[in-house]
């Protein structure tokens, strides 16, 4: 059997060679891609709209996710508003959005949102190649020599998260807090940092739990994850990913016992009215009127994005049902609000940590 | 219906019907195209002419649909080889999933000691990979006589989960926001033909000189033959003194080859990382068009590119006329229907209809 | 810890069960199917299908119980369908099953988007009224066993009566006839059972059970439509059928052990064992079944005739 | 003992069946069975025992004639019509399904047929035919044949039938458990059963039975009272049939029939086993000298297909050794090199699924031996193929029109053809001929057999035939086969019919 693998592993071998040396080694190795060619491209697509200005948006993922979600529902309030032609596509690979890019800007799109980070590297290569268009690069790294035409914005929404883990720890009965997020890495834990830290600025007595789906969207997963905090005895969930709103509702449905949940992105309170106490918004509306505006007028700048909820760029939205009936004490909503206030004139300040908040927080317990 | 029976009768070649049953069924996923594009309330014609557009339009589209079609064709060759001997390798997405990995740890690990060596080395060992993960299925099926569908089937998600470990474990680049791997390094890259279009030397040749390779080596060679009359039978193999098993495993082996010699392709000259995105149903289309194909490498060679022409223009025609993306999924499976049911088809009147000859 | 223990064991139970539902639902169909010779690979295509359509009928009818029904209606279609393209046609059944699994995951997505549209909700369109959770009065207050067993959703409360449904039809002159038919198709014709009519019949269990699988996904446990709900449960479905070697209570036992493994690892990560990628628990499924296939072939060796398609000879 | 005055249960008037391909497996034939009789079917292979056994079990449907039950005409659809009247059969190949245990084959019968599996009945029969009652557990698969055909006679038994059909029940027992097996039949004939008693042994005929029918290739020779005086070898005349003896005259003359005393195939002392495990082989001798052909005659069965198994390397045998020129092989492992070495030619019986890759072209189909043959090349010399491919078809008088057509748009006289041609034409040393006229129309027949002939001389042929008339035609030698051993061998210049019948079938010499 051994001296058979082997056997087969040699033909393998013999084969892998003789195809790799003939392939690899006689071929003329043509220049290393560059990164800042510029050529000029042939339009043969016939432009769809004539007019507005042409925003088209590419997004990895269908645009359920609350990622997208967020600044799809920014294009669509802008295209009624602010007189603009939004095209979008969805579920995009990266290895595809160079050719859709080039696409868009062959049908005379002016301004492209790659809306995901994998999409980076792909951004800068061709916004060198069209230095005409504006990209807003949705999240990527800081360290990297953008071009000028290109605006890099991210949720950085840690003032909201912060609110957001006050409320909880405001309003937990067990001290026990939950995250339900999707991966370690800095744009996230930024904000399950600022959560906790949130949480344990009203509370100290709160222990934090944290668990990765390692899907940035997967509502199954995420539903299975609250299931099991729930079951620890968790009583407030931040949904940092899509899902948690359904376990939290079904919870509350066949027991009667609340789990809060606090939404991510975007406004998920309707998603379960009786159990998601708000959400932590990315409003990106500012922030597309700010382009758009900019853009007219000819005044806009690439560069890094770093707004705060003073300019509108995140906010704490309350569920006001829960309000209203009273299930949320009016205490908790005052308290909230002053911190609201504070955050917003700036003298509180809600540091980005970029750290794995299991090391920050988990440590000890 | 006449006239049919009369080509029956002018031809008794199954061949030519199998050309015409794919081109019919090209037709027919056409129609469909045309009829979803006129549902969604789209001027055909501008349709059509932004799927051209989109697909062989420009030299960036060509570039695009030529790569895309270049791995499409890789799979679809090896497929041929297996399917010809009668092996329905399921698997070869799990074997385009092994030759990504490996290509990208050589070259990951390698990439400052080896210079010009890495390209090869990197393909051999991803050959090497995808071969292996073959072979298991293959001794299964041979030794233990395991259906292979099945176990090519659960190798795929083995080769999933493989890969989404790897990329948010051991590989992953720890400054990134996304499960992936570092870029691989830069002489890694395959050379590029026109520097700002990713279409590679390496690419290119491979689907120009692999469908002659293929075809001689199924039409004009003793091992051609024996994959043929494997195919065909297993007892008659065996009469004719073919070692049965060791065609099988060769045959599965080439195919897991190949598909892990597109994985390699697919990191080193088109992702240059590895991060879970690369898996796109490639060898669920690799099936298609290897059908689609008629099991020939030619016509695998223009099926791919078909495929590829579709996927990007249609794509380009979803992105600029906001028609939900999934159209090109509904052709492929469209196509694979059509094309095998066209085929039985005409098989199964041929069988009842022509002469008997000696009767 | 130690004071969690019990709870978090029980709620542990619970969710393996609740997430084995919809998978036992396709498992414990094919099983049968396969039995009796048909390797049906459309599962994953039948339930996006089935999960679409129960999700469209919920939404515009706002009856979830309705959309159940014709989302399970719409499974004994589609698998129809398939028995057309491999009895009458003649397609070799591992291609049809592929092709109508690729064909589905594309006319899904693009009749969800056709129907959906330019949603600006911030959710994903959720359907209001569910088939939820059902608390047997008196027996849910009961410790431990009452969160397990009786706080669970409607379907879960089948599994038992599907179960012992298919047992008794596996050891029922039935299911003898059926495993004849898996075994020796030309025998079981010649002995006066009729291979087409059992194989028709059971296809369209099937495609009912699946299709109820795939509604189940839509009107109870996400409560909305999504690009490739799925997520391969329909392969994970075929997988269990041969990792619980074609027995039903093997196979509901392998179901609930992938329940159980997949509420597990959230379980883990919350105690602090974040040494294990969830992906190893992920593929074990994937990978004792072929471990066992290695070791013990011949105890889980399929029916001789799957995939293979029978033709009367004339 | 059974009176001519008793009833008749069971009848057949001028019964015919046709089988796709032309053969007449039977031509007019009334048989009847009385009750309370064990009736013997005697005949050779291809005699058509098995047939009428078929019709009437309702498994096959007769071109023509008349089935009486109790005197009145009855239409068999499938077998559960046969079986709800009482009939049950023994099948020679057991109708078991092999994945199944043996409890489960039993229920199933019994679900079939519609009765209540009886536990107690069981253990009974069990007792009796001595087998344990773990048994029930077992996989068919599992089981040594011995059991199995005692399971398949105990099914039967089980749901107490009227009528019994026993086809061939003793080929895989002991001689011990043949005597049981006739000493519950003497029970059942006692029980008023009737019993049919189907076999080629001349001696278990003559034991058990009160009557005897002897078929001789699809027709009724005659029907004979066994009361003890019926001698065996005017028996075996009468099965062989006299026409045999004319065919040793036809035999085509002028061709050279002395060979020289080369051997070029020796087989010694062969023991092998069949895929159950049990020997079918027991000691083969043989020896084929160049330029000869040799015939191996004997009843299906006794070891033939075994025999060519382990020849051409599809299976192992345990014992002796095989000299192909004078290499001496105790395993073939790769058939292919044996015939690229010694130009080995193998004509197989089974044409349509062995002898042939149905889906692909006459041409590629005459390459077939060339692949053992030239095979170790790279590329194929496809000119030269199609240039012999159109001289064949000239040659070999091929109904195809041209090289290119599919292979299963050709009839089965042709495709023998085909197949005949290809391996003559690789200009072989050794032929291995199995079976080679099956089933192929007069005319085929006479042009395959002359084919034969014509090659012999530079090239030996093994043929090995269950036709006692084919053998004798072509044949220089005969050897004898019985269980799975040589017991004679001829010369075919001095044939004695009457001794050559009664070893064939009796293994007597």
């Amino acid at each position: 059997m051994v001296a058979k693998i082997t056997y087969y592993l040699a033909i393998m071998l013999i084969i892998g060679v003789i195809i790799g040396l003939v392939i690899g080694i006689n071929i003329p190795r043509g220049v290393a891609p560059t990164e800042t060619i510029t050529v000029t491209v042939t339009t043969t697509v016939p432009q769809p709209t004539v007019g507005p200005l042409s925003i088209a948006v590419i997004y990895v993922t269908p645009i359920e996710e609350p990622w997208n979600k967020a600044l799809h529902m920014a294009m669509m309030w802008a295209q009624e508003n602010l007189g603009i032609k939004y095209t979008y596509v969805e579920k995009i690979s990266e290895a595809d959005v160079d050719r859709v890019i080039r696409s868009y800007v062959d049908a005379g799109y002016r301004i492209i949102f790659p809306h995901s980070w994998g999409y980076w590297s792909t951004t800068i290569r061709v916004a060198s190649e069209f230095p005409n268009i504006l990209f807003c690069q949705g999240s990527g790294p800081t360290d990297q020599p953008w071009p000028n035409n290109v605006v890099l914005y991210d949720y950085y929404i840690q003032d909201a998260a912060y609110l957001a883990g006050y409320v909880a720890g405001l309003i937990t009965q067990t001290n026990k807090v939950g995250v339900i997020t999707a991966f370690p890495v800095a744009d996230v834990n930024n904000l399950v940092n600022a959560f906790i830290k949130g949480a344990k600025d009203a509370n100290p007595k709160v222990t934090p739990y944290i668990i990765y789906i390692e899907s940035w969207f997967d509502p199954t997963k995420a539903k299975a994850a609250a299931l099991s905090l729930i079951a620890e005895g968790v009583d407030v969930i931040y949904s940092e990913r899509f899902g948690v709103e359904y376990a939290a509702d079904e919870h509350y449905k066949s027991t009667g016992k609340r789990v809060y949940v606090v939404g991510n992105i975007v406004n998920q309170n309707e998603a379960a009215p009786d159990v998601v106490i708000g959400s932590v918004v990315w409003d990106l509306r500012p922030f597309v009127s700010y382009i758009i505006t900019n853009y007219m007028a000819g005044t806009l700048k690439g560069g890094i994005i770093n707004w705060t909820m003073k300019e509108g760029w995140s906010r704490f939205v309350w569920n006001f049902k829960l309000l209203e009936k009273g299930v949320i004490p009016p205490e908790v909503f005052t308290k909230v609000s002053i911190i609201e206030q504070k955050l917003i004139t700036g003298e509180i300040k809600v540091e980005q940590v970029w750290e794995d908040p299991r090391k920050i927080w988990l440590t000890g317990t | 219906m006449k006239v049919f029976f009369k080509i029956i009768k002018w031809r008794e070649k199954l061949g030519v019907l199998n050309v015409l049953a794919s081109i019919l069924a090209v037709g027919i996923g056409m129609a469909i195209l045309v009829l979803s594009l006129y549902m969604c309330q789209i001027n055909i014609s501008l349709g059509l002419q932004t799927i051209y557009a989109g697909s062989l339009g420009r030299y960036n589209s060509i570039s695009e649909t030529l790569l895309r079609a270049t791995i499409l064709a890789l799979i679809s060759y090896g497929l041929i080889i297996s399917f010809t001997a009668g092996v329905w390798n399921i698997g070869a997405e799990g074997q385009y999933i092994m030759g990504a990995i490996a290509s990208t740890i050589v070259c990951l690990t390698l990439g400052n000691i080896l210079g010009y060596f890495l390209i090869p080395l990197a393909m051999i060992i991803s050959v090497i990979i995808g071969a292996a993960w073959a072979l298991i299925p293959g001794l299964l099926l041979v030794k233990l006589n395991i259906n292979e569908v099945l176990t090519t089937l659960m190798m795929n998600y083995i080769a999933q989960y493989i890969l989404s470990w790897l990329v948010t474990g051991p590989l992953q680049d720890k400054t990134s926001m996304f499960p992936e791997s570092p870029y691989i390094p830069k002489q890694a890259f395959l050379p590029r033909i026109i520097p700002i279009y990713r279409l590679n030397y390496v690419s290119l040749i491979l689907l120009i000189l692999l469908a002659p390779l293929i075809h001689i080596v199924l039409g004009k060679t003793w091992f051609g033959l024996s994959l043929k009359i494997l195919g065909s039978s297993k007892r008659t193999a065996r009469y004719a003194g073919i070692n049965v098993n060791r065609t099988i495993i060769i045959s599965i082996v080439i195919s897991g080859a190949l598909a892990g010699l597109a994985g390699a392709l697919e990191i080193m000259g088109v992702q240059y990382k590895l991060r879970p995105g690369i898996v796109q149903g490639y060898g669920y289309t690799g099936i298609v068009i290897t059908l689609v194909g008629n099991l020939h490498p030619y016509g695998a060679l223009l099926a791919s590119v078909l495929m590829a022409s579709l996927i990007n223009g249609i794509s380009e025609t979803c992105q600029l006329f906001q028609i939900p993306i999934g159209l090109a999924q509904i052709l492929q499976g469209i196509f694979l229907i059509t094309v095998i049911s066209l085929r039985f088809l005409f098989r199964f009147l041929i069988e009842k209809y022509s002469k008997v000859y000696g009767e | 810890m130690s004071k969690m223990e019990i709870p978090f064991l029980v709620y542990l139970f619970k969710d393996a069960i609740w997430l084995m539902t919809p998978l036992f639902f396709a498992a414990i169909s094919e099983m049968l199917v396969e039995k009796s010779g048909v390797l049906n690979l459309s599962l994953e295509g039948i339930m996006l299908i089935s999960a679409f359509t129960a999700f469209a009928i919920t939404l515009q009818f706002q009856n979830p119980y309705l959309g159940f029904l014709i989302g399970s209606l719409s499974g004994i279609l589609i698998n129809i369908f398939f028995y057309v393209l491999f009895q009458l046609i003649g397609i070799s059944q591992t291609l049809a099953g592929l092709s109508l699994t690729i064909f589905a995951s594309g006319l899904t997505f693009f009749l969800f988007r056709m129907m959906i549209g330019y949603a600006i909700s911030p959710t994903p369109p959720l359907l209001k009224n569910t088939i939820g959770e059902l608390a047997i009065p008196y027996l849910s207050d009961l410790p431990f066993i009452g969160i397990i067993f009786f706080r669970q959703n409607l379907f879960a409360y089948l599994l038992i009566p599907l179960l012992f449904f298919f047992y008794i039809i596996d050891n029922s002159q039935i299911g003898l006839k059926i495993k004849t038919i898996g075994e020796e198709p030309a025998m079981a014709d010649s002995l006066g059972i009729d291979v087409y009519k059992y194989r028709l019949i059971l296809i369209i269990i099937q495609g009912f059970l699946c299709g109820a699988a795939g509604s189940i996904l839509t009107t109870s446990i996400y409560n909305t439509f999504l690009d490739n709900i799925t997520a391969g449960l329909g392969f994970i479905a075929i997988t269990m059928v041969i990792l619980g070697g074609w027995n039903p209570i093997k196979t509901f036992i392998s179901c609930f052990l992938f329940g159980f493994i997949y509420a597990l690892q959230f379980r883990i990560q919350m105690l602090g064992f974040t040494w294990l990628p969830y992906q190893f628990t992920l593929s074990l499924p994937y990978v004792a079944t072929i471990i066992f296939l290695v070791l013990f072939g011949r105890r889980y060796k399929p029916p001789s005739s799957l995939g293979k398609t029978y033709k009367r000879i004339k | 003992m059974a009176n001519s005055d008793d009833k008749i249960l069971l009848q057949t008037i001028n019964i015919s069946k046709t089988y796709p391909g032309g053969i007449r497996a039977l031509d007019k034939v009334s048989f009847e069975l009385k009750e309370g009789e064990i009736h013997a079917l005697l005949g050779e292979n291809g005699a058509g025992k098995t047939t009428l056994i078929k019709i009437l079990s309702g498994i096959l449907h007769p071109d023509e004639g008349k089935i009486l039950y109790n005197g009145v005409e009855v239409a068999f659809k499938n077998p559960l019509d046969a079986m709800s009247l009482g009939i049950g059969v023994v099948h020679q190949h057991p109708l078991l399904i092999p994945n199944f245990n043996v409890y489960e084959n039993l229920k199933l019968y019994a679900t079939i047929i519609r009765q209540r599996l009886k536990i107690e009945e069981l253990t009974n029969l069990l007792k009796i035919f001595k087998v344990e009652k773990s048994v029930l557990d077992k996989k068919i698969a599992d089981l040594p044949s011995s059991i199995r055909q005692k399971i398949e006679i105990l099914k039967v038994l089980l749901f107490k039938p009227k009528v019994l059909f026993l086809d061939e029940p003793t080929s895989a027992l002991t001689p011990i458990e043949v005597e049981e097996l006739f000493n519950i039949l003497k029970d059942l004939k006692e029980e008023k059963k009737s019993i049919v008693f189907v076999t080629h042994k001349i001696k278990e005929a003559l034991k058990i039975s009160d009557r005897i029918t002897i078929l001789r290739r699809g027709k009724k020779i005659a029907t004979l009272e066994n009361k003890g005086n019926l001698q065996e070898d005017v028996l075996a005349t009468l099965i062989v049939g006299d026409t045999t003896l004319k065919a040793v005259s036809e035999k085509v003359e002028g061709l050279p029939r002395n060979a020289s005393d080369e051997h070029v195939l020796v087989v010694e002392d062969l023991h092998a086993r069949d895929d159950l495990g049990i020997y079918r082989l027991k000691g083969f001798n043989m020896k084929l000298r160049r330029g000869e052909i040799l015939a191996i005659v004997g009843v299906a069965g006794n070891g033939q297909k075994e025999l060519v198994e382990c020849l051409t390397g599809l299976r192992r045998f345990d014992k002796g050794n095989i000299r192909y020129f004078n290499s001496i092989y105790t395993h073939i492992v790769d058939f292919c090199d044996v015939v690229r070495k010694y130009k080995v030619s193998y004509i197989t019986d089974d044409r349509i699924h062995t002898g042939i890759a149905r889906d692909l072209d006459f041409l590629t189909n005459i390459m077939l031996r060339d692949i053992c043959i030239e095979g170790r090349g790279i590329f194929i010399d496809k000119k030269y193929f199609v240039k012999r491919a159109k001289e064949m078809i000239a040659k070999y008088d091929i109904k195809a029109p041209h090289e290119k057509i599919l292979v299963n748009q050709l009839s089965g006289g042709n495709i023998q053809k085909l197949i005949v041609a290809r391996e003559l034409e690789v200009k072989p040393s050794i032929i291995i001929a199995e079976q080679p006229t099956q089933g192929l129309d007069v005319k085929t027949t006479i042009f395959v057999r002359s084919l034969l002939l014509s090659a012999k001389g530079d090239t030996s042929i093994l043929l090995i035939t269950y036709d006692l008339e084919e053998a004798l035609s072509l044949a220089d030698r005969i050897i004898i086969m019985y269980d799975g051993k040589n017991v004679a061998e001829h010369s075919s210049k001095d044939i004695d019919l009457k001794r050559l019948s009664l070893e064939m079938l009796s293994g007597v010499t």
